[in-house]
């Protein structure tokens, strides 16, 4: 191991109250045009205006502030916020950058200020936008059309089945098509949108290759098979040498085939989900294609499929017509409908075209080569440090992207668990790592992705930052058990987090529960 | 002379130089890069090459593609615009994109109680001032849409009533309406939730209690109603609709536009069980739809708590006395915790829009939203006044509508087609067609008036109504 | 005193190296778009168009790094920089809100994308905002004309010093009146930019009402007196009742009378420069107009003068013809030409203009009741503090604005100096505080100014601070002497700064005289 | 009833509610406000009111307001724009201005080693990297612009060698040498220094070497050129006029445009003493002229840095081990550390410029101002070509040349104020008109391309200009 110097961090501290807790009655935050007075005049008071039943009496406590006041509050919050401007090598959602000259251009009116119901003939350079991205991502996945409508990959996995509902429904077989499959290792979004659907769900099992067997979904599948929704690779990283064959096996047994591309960003230019025979897939625009995360959206799960579903697709539709025109077209009648209001979350797509474009396709290729090879190198210095083991160790193949790794040895050693360890880390600048979906196959784990963004100097610093805390469960377990010490705040105390009579996710609610808050 | 396996150097990727690459590849003995790739099959791989167009890697050059094109659309702020509709334009303060823009929120994906405090400090400010203005103590993150938690909602109902039927108001926004019935499945399947809408009472565009009565059952599990509704009707019978609802054991589920509730009674005060509504009008720009969020609400009671689909956070305590932190609780019901058995699902949402409404509301402040719901009654009933008094035009409901109103349109000839056609020629959006979705209303067009239309605005419409229709 | 919670603040650490120090050869960036085949078809190759001799050989040793780093890189200097973010009491520059949406504005293309040669029928809209502007601080001075050209306050008084010598020049007395008469309590820059222009100067003393007494200005003025230039209040916070007398004195000798109104903020609405009889005075548009301060400038010092002096004004200038068009006329033959290239800082205008609108003539009333009165709040409260005196402290007439302090008995008793404090304050989240201008009549003075931004609960959280510190220094002088604490960084080392070989202002120059930082 | 005195509440004070107002009254024991202002006298206290137009407290209103006039502008993004000649149209990376937005760098004013240490570091970084562009170890932090830093290097000359005659060329932007024309003072007063202009070669915009020889004598302090010139001339002959003016014991001060210096030699290479130059193409917009800054450069040397009239911050240790602090060195020579006995005067400045510049000149890197540098020139010469050979026009020195040159009109009929109305009509901003400023030139124009003037941008100007003239 090279000795790196580890950063002598400590988060922005402010001690900042909640901004419930601030202000004083009477100050402004902002002030609202007052009515002009032809406008009284015709209308009388306000109050009069609404029925004396449905007046609110008492108005919302909420802060009595200046702009200022919570201006300079929520950028003590931000600051307090690591956000990624430490090293995240969070695994699963592939870090980009997210370039800043897309900022300039969705909070310019041409993008914030537009209505979906504004006329067709008003819309034409944001449709461009939207139409383009659909051939970027059609020339990438060799699918037939995208909606944008999904706000976000589990959104876009629900409109798999809701489209699988009507795709069945519409042949009259949905009574009897009522499973879909998918895999243990699949994401989390899968199994449960599709039961929130109404379907049953059947997950096949992890095994020692590092996908489920081929045996499995053969045994799974029946008439009564609606779908196949399935991630490759997965969080373990391998690609499914069988994909092909598994799809065959699940359209001869009548189902449709969804190819969950969230973990696209190794296999771009390598691949094209419609070649493998998907009838639909799904790409994270917030993910793969450099939109910015928010912290948890806004987001937009591309959905794309063949010809044979589009009559499916929600609505509406955005096409071109032969002068070169755009159009918006309302759904067709075998169409799911809505899965969300509107078009999509369309500054999302404008970030997620423009991306592409500068990255353009080279450029892809490029970021997929540079991401799976920084996860070799990562994991060629992460196993040299005692304690880490790799999941499925016995598997030689190449991971791409990403793979599951285990602190079990450290934990059984020390105590240490990988919860201490994340926390840990952030001490030093590095941003909390992902641990892994549930159930946890694997002992103690973390999950971390190097991707194309991230200077090896970085990773290196990762890396380093995770070896010193390792080794400092072996010398002071409690420090890293009692950590962070050099965060905005201490460790937090989650005992009563499930608890009816603790939890308060409100501050009305909380002062209920804590009188001794009021004061 | 590159190698062919070697990357370009590219702003986006530190290691696309030659230097750091190389190294990668000798410390992960890699002597070509394909071998990394070997495990996927030659019969896989694509045959056909990708064309993206030609690469834009100058971001000068991006800025002005981008730019030559997103200027061909036309926008609200240098048109008149009287869209609403489920997207409202109403006045987005500086400093609410000030903060969404804060690269510290901007970029990151989901963090910890340790990496990412003051994030989940705003979801909690967020979370905490929402509750004030519906009048709930347990609110969830937000969820993708006012359709999407409309949908959450009727699935809670239905969880907790375990019945399957809803009711849900003529009037309801046909948009939201295809979402809501999207999370109600279809008959086929188990888990099915019959819609069954109630009927609009034509004189009033308010629920029609008699059918409303006709309709309750002990089968039913939620009736849902907005207040305003979406044609902009207060629905001033709502105690009356939730005794009603309450009397068959449904569950009341009320959508509402929060900037309305300045001025008109929380839903918690007439009987809401569970409330939903939209974000986007507390801070977040149209965005040409992009804006929407969602939201659901619920007294802090566990069979509501235990019910939801989102993650929320959860004022508590650090190993330091006096220092308040900030944990996900009930994470284990969602869908990430219990995957298909979890409630419903969740996933990436608008958690930064939470960001920008938190902004909002500590900006309004009680006497804000107070001026601002004054603001848009006075402007929108001015507005249906002046169009009310123009020959051949009609108001439906002149009174007791918020923000919103229908303006009919039977007595004159023109075509709605042929007139909004003439008011965009004069800069002017006019309202939403209702024709094919409200046929019953006739040719009628729902305007939208906010605390962003002047007087001088309004009379513009007016005369411009008045020009167009002739 | 009541008791506050102190924060328990710490700075925002990043460990940060210098971007000289990070990066790898052949990160890029930024790329530029490549050059068109068509172009390089007719010029051929760069390097062939510059002469041998005058091409660079070797590339400068800047930074090769990608975008994200760059950007990280300048988060985490902005998040170490506490930047009024924590509580500012800055005395003599007046912190102010400023306002966000002004920002909204002058980044977009109708603000950033003007080149000043622009023909003036597509300048209108700019024009008009500067024109009707200068209307407003017309309004509020009395003055005929204002020109916003001058690059700061300093400058503005620089302009004056310019015009003071262009007029005498063209009344033939210049080679006589080359003195210029000014205060010790007068900001530096009027004795600065008035012996820079070429003048001697003449420094009345600070006398015991608080300000130089009459007879010294008439012992002062003589043929030679060229202009008075003087700032009332100035940091000692009396009004000087006596002031139109100077300009009358001063009048009658001839000279120029300048207001330098940087101190405006207390006197708003209250008094009009022009009305007390002088010639000219200065408003500072990023201090009293709201614009942002950007650490030092871009700012505005805005320079209005009476009738007579318009000639001698630095060009060009904006007037609004009869049709009510806008145009830019060229300086006359008197003017001096200019101080700075272009007609000024246009969005420093822009912003100014906006605030002023947003306030209001009772805006600027409030602002400076608010103002003046939060002063004399907060010096209630300080003088309760064992060991702070207030200057002139036999002078009982209520301070405008702002005063200075003096630590001077805490320091004979503990030790501790006021810089001490200055840097121990900001431990507990609060802004460095503006000590005294050159040269210090008072001993270790410190000079704090509440203004009308500030809640009184930050008021009171910064003086809550100083009198803790006070009390540490008694306590544990030590902690407060090696303080800080819990900043990025901690005490500076300053004993080199002044030594030619110690001094480094350039990365280039450390590496060079300290050869080991070169590994 | 609000008290008259009573002020109104208002965003931006947070004091202007009636509790707070009426707290600070009670403790600074005040009963009317009135009290507060008693020594200012009657006599001097206003009797006219105030009329500053209606209040705009409610930011839609001011928003919309500001737009409404500010739109009325043209732009230089929506046009084609040729002007330079002292502000010139670069792109600005996205992240510059992110970086000056951020308030923590936007808001405040000066500060400390221990408040400020993030933005002391900035500036260091730029110091540095200006350095390393120019050549020199020395540098200010930035001044108000180039001419001022002209202005400023001259006095420091005349101050160096005690001598007061300095030699501008012929060829200096004349809004520049307005501005160093007032920092060397009027004859009847100590400290004028005189200002003699160099010819320039008619044939090739170059300094006029025989001019120079004749006007050099010991009296000379400095010599000042410009490289590329105002004209957008390479001074070639740089390295010679360097070495007359040394024989002379004069400095050699250079101005630089350092967008050019990833292609052109350091002028510390050729002799230059002190390096002025602007920073505005480093990352700022035009802003109409707002965007200019300068900056003084040097040898890291006691005989000059002893003449600085700017701060600068100097990199020095702290009490702890290995950490770096930025504190400023040369307080004390500034007009804040010694008023009438500074060197100059300084004060607020552009300091926050200095922060896009720093992050533009490491978003380039050495790579980065190599190709910028290469493709201004190219696109600059591609257009001086194509100009040359439309009929009428003559580009007066179409070789060794920088972004800008200067076209003749001599030969056709039109008047310049006509054909630029022409060209105005149809989108372009033409260059800067040098009739007045320059009539030895005759009918000519300076243009000016850079690195956004794409081939077709550059092709519509020719066809343009092709029709204008007819
Ligand atoms: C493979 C996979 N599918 C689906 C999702 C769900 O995406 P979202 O959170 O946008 O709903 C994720 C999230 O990271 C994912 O990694
Ligand atoms: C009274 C006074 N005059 C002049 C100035 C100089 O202003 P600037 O720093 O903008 O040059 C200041 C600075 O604060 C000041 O307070």
């Amino acid at each position: 191991m090279t000795t790196i110097k580890l950063k002598n961090y400590h988060a922005a501290s402010w001690d900042e109250p909640l901004v419930m807790q601030m202000g004083s009655p009477g100050r402004r935050g902002a002030i609202l045009p007052s009515t002009e007075s032809g406008i009284s005049d015709v209308v009388g008071e306000a109050k009069n205006l609404v029925s004396p039943n449905m007046q609110r009496q008492s108005l919302p406590i909420l802060p009595e502030l200046s702009e200022f006041e919570v201006e300079k509050h929520y950028i003590h919050l931000s600051q307090q916020t690591m956000g990624m401007m430490g090293v995240s090598l969070f695994g699963t959602c592939t870090m980009k950058y997210n370039p800043r000259v897309t900022e300039n251009l969705v909070y310019q009116p041409f993008v914030a200020q537009l209505h979906p119901f504004q006329h067709e003939d008003t819309l034409q350079g944001t449709l461009e936008i939207v139409y383009r991205f659909d051939e970027l991502l059609r020339e990438l996945s060799g699918m037939s059309k995208f909606v944008f409508q999904a706000g976000g990959g589990a959104d876009a996995a629900y409109t798999q089945a809701c489209i699988t509902r009507a795709y069945h429904a519409s042949r009259g077989e949905l009574a009897i098509r009522n499973e879909i499959i998918t895999t243990a290792q699949a994401h989390p979004s899968s199994p449960a949108t599709a039961a929130a659907a109404g379907f049953k769900v059947i997950t096949l099992p992890l095994e020692a290759d590092g996908y489920a067997s081929v045996e499995a979904l053969r045994a799974a599948v029946s008439p009564r098979t609606a779908a196949l929704m399935v991630n490759n690779p997965d969080d373990i990283g391998i690609y499914n040498p069988h994909i092909k064959e598994w799809v065959d096996i699940v359209h001869e047994a009548g189902g449709l085939c969804f190819y969950d591309h969230a973990n696209f960003n190794g296999l771009m230019t390598r691949i094209r989900a419609a070649e493998l025979g998907f009838d639909a897939c799904m790409f994270m625009l917030h993910k793969t294609f450099g939109g910015p995360k928010g912290g948890g959206g806004p987001a937009v799960g591309a959905y794309g499929c063949t010809e044979a579903l589009i009559p499916f697709l929600p609505g509406p539709t955005i096409g071109k017509n032969d002068a070169g025109k755009f159009f918006i077209e309302k759904e067709g009648p075998l169409s799911i409908g809505r899965v969300r209001e509107f078009w999509g979350n369309v500054p999302v797509v404008i970030r997620a075209y423009a991306w592409t474009r500068a990255m353009g396709a080279a450029g892809l290729r490029d970021a997929a080569n540079i991401s799976v090879l920084a996860n070799n190198y990562m994991e060629k210095r992460l196993l040299e440090i005692p304690g880490i083991t790799k999941g499925l160790p016995e598997l030689t193949k190449r991971r791409l992207e990403m793979t599951r790794y285990s602190l079990g040895a450290l934990t059984a050693d020390t105590g240490v668990s990988t919860l201490d360890v994340q926390n840990r880390m952030t001490d030093f600048g590095v941003d909390a790592y992902w641990l892994s979906h549930e159930p946890w196959f694997i002992p103690e784990p973390f999950t971390p992705e190097a991707g194309e963004l991230w200077s090896i100097e970085d990773i290196d610093y990762w890396i380093d930052v995770l070896a010193h805390v390792c080794q400092e469960a072996r010398t002071n377990p409690d420090l890293v058990k009692t950590s962070p010490h050099n965060q905005v705040v201490h460790k937090m105390d989650g005992s009563g987090l499930n608890d009816p009579k603790k939890w308060a996710t409100t501050w009305r609610a909380y002062q209920r529960k804590y009188p001794a808050s009021n004061k | 002379m590159k190698k062919n396996t070697e990357p370009s150097p590219h702003p986006y990727m530190a290691n696309s130089n030659n230097g750091n690459f190389d190294q990668m590849m000798k410390v992960a003995d890699v002597s070509d890069i394909e071998e990394l790739f070997e495990q996927i099959p030659i019969a896989h791989r694509t045959k056909r090459d990708f064309d993206l167009g030609p690469v834009l890697s100058a971001e000068s050059s991006l800025y002005r593609h981008m730019t030559g094109i997103l200027r061909k659309s036309e926008n609200c702020e240098d048109n008149l615009n009287f869209l609403g509709a489920g997207c409202w334009q109403h006045y987005v303060p500086a400093i609410c994109d000030e903060m969404v823009m804060r690269a510290e929120f901007l970029t990151p994906v989901w963090g910890t109680p340790s990496s990412d405090h003051g994030r989940s400090q705003a979801w909690f400010e967020f979370a905490s001032q929402l509750g004030e203005l519906v009048g709930m103590e347990f609110v969830g993150l937000p969820v993708y849409s006012f359709g999407t938690a409309g949908g959450h909602a009727i699935r809670m109902a239905a969880r907790i009533t375990k019945r399957s039927k809803v009711l849900l108001p003529r009037s309801l926004d046909p948009e939201r309406l295809a979402v809501m019935k999207t999370y109600c499945s279809l008959p086929e399947l188990t888990g099915y939730i019959e819609i069954v809408l109630v009927d609009m009472d034509s004189a009033t565009g308010r629920i029609d209690l008699n059918d409303l009565k006709a309709k309750l059952s002990d089968e039913v599990a939620a009736v849902y109603f907005d207040n305003p509704s979406y044609l902009g009707v207060v629905e001033s019978e709502a105690l009356e609709i939730s005794r009603l609802a309450h009397e068959y054991g449904a569950e009341v589920i009320v959508g509402v536009d929060p900037i309305s509730l300045g001025i008109l009674v929380p839903p918690s005060e007439y009987g809401a069980d569970i409330v939903v509504g939209t974000t986007q009008p507390l801070g977040v720009h149209m965005n040409c739809g992009g804006g929407v969020g969602g939201f659901i609400a619920t007294r802090d009671e566990e069979k509501y708590a235990v019910e939801y689909p989102t993650l929320q956070v959860s004022l508590t305590n650090t190993s330091v006395e006096g220092e308040m932190a900030f944990g996900l609780t009930l994470f284990e019901q969602s869908s990430y915790g219990s995957r298909e058995q979890g409630k419903d699902w969740t996933g990436n949402s608008v958690y930064l829009w939470a960001i920008a409404n938190a902004v909002y509301m500590s900006l309004m402040g009680p006497q804000g939203f107070r001026d601002i719901g004054n603001s848009i009654i006075e402007r929108s009933h001015y507005a249906a006044t002046r169009i009310n008094s123009i020959p051949g035009l009609k108001v439906l409901w002149p009174e007791g509508f918020f923000k919103e109103f229908v303006v009919n349109f039977d007595d004159v000839a023109i075509g709605l087609d042929l007139l909004h056609s003439r008011l965009r020629d004069v800069g002017i959006f006019a309202g939403k067609d209702l024709q094919s979705d409200f046929p019953e209303l006739g040719k009628s067009v729902l305007y939208c008036v906010t605390e962003i239309h002047t007087k001088e605005d309004i009379d513009q419409l007016v005369a411009a109504l008045g020009e167009a229709i002739k």
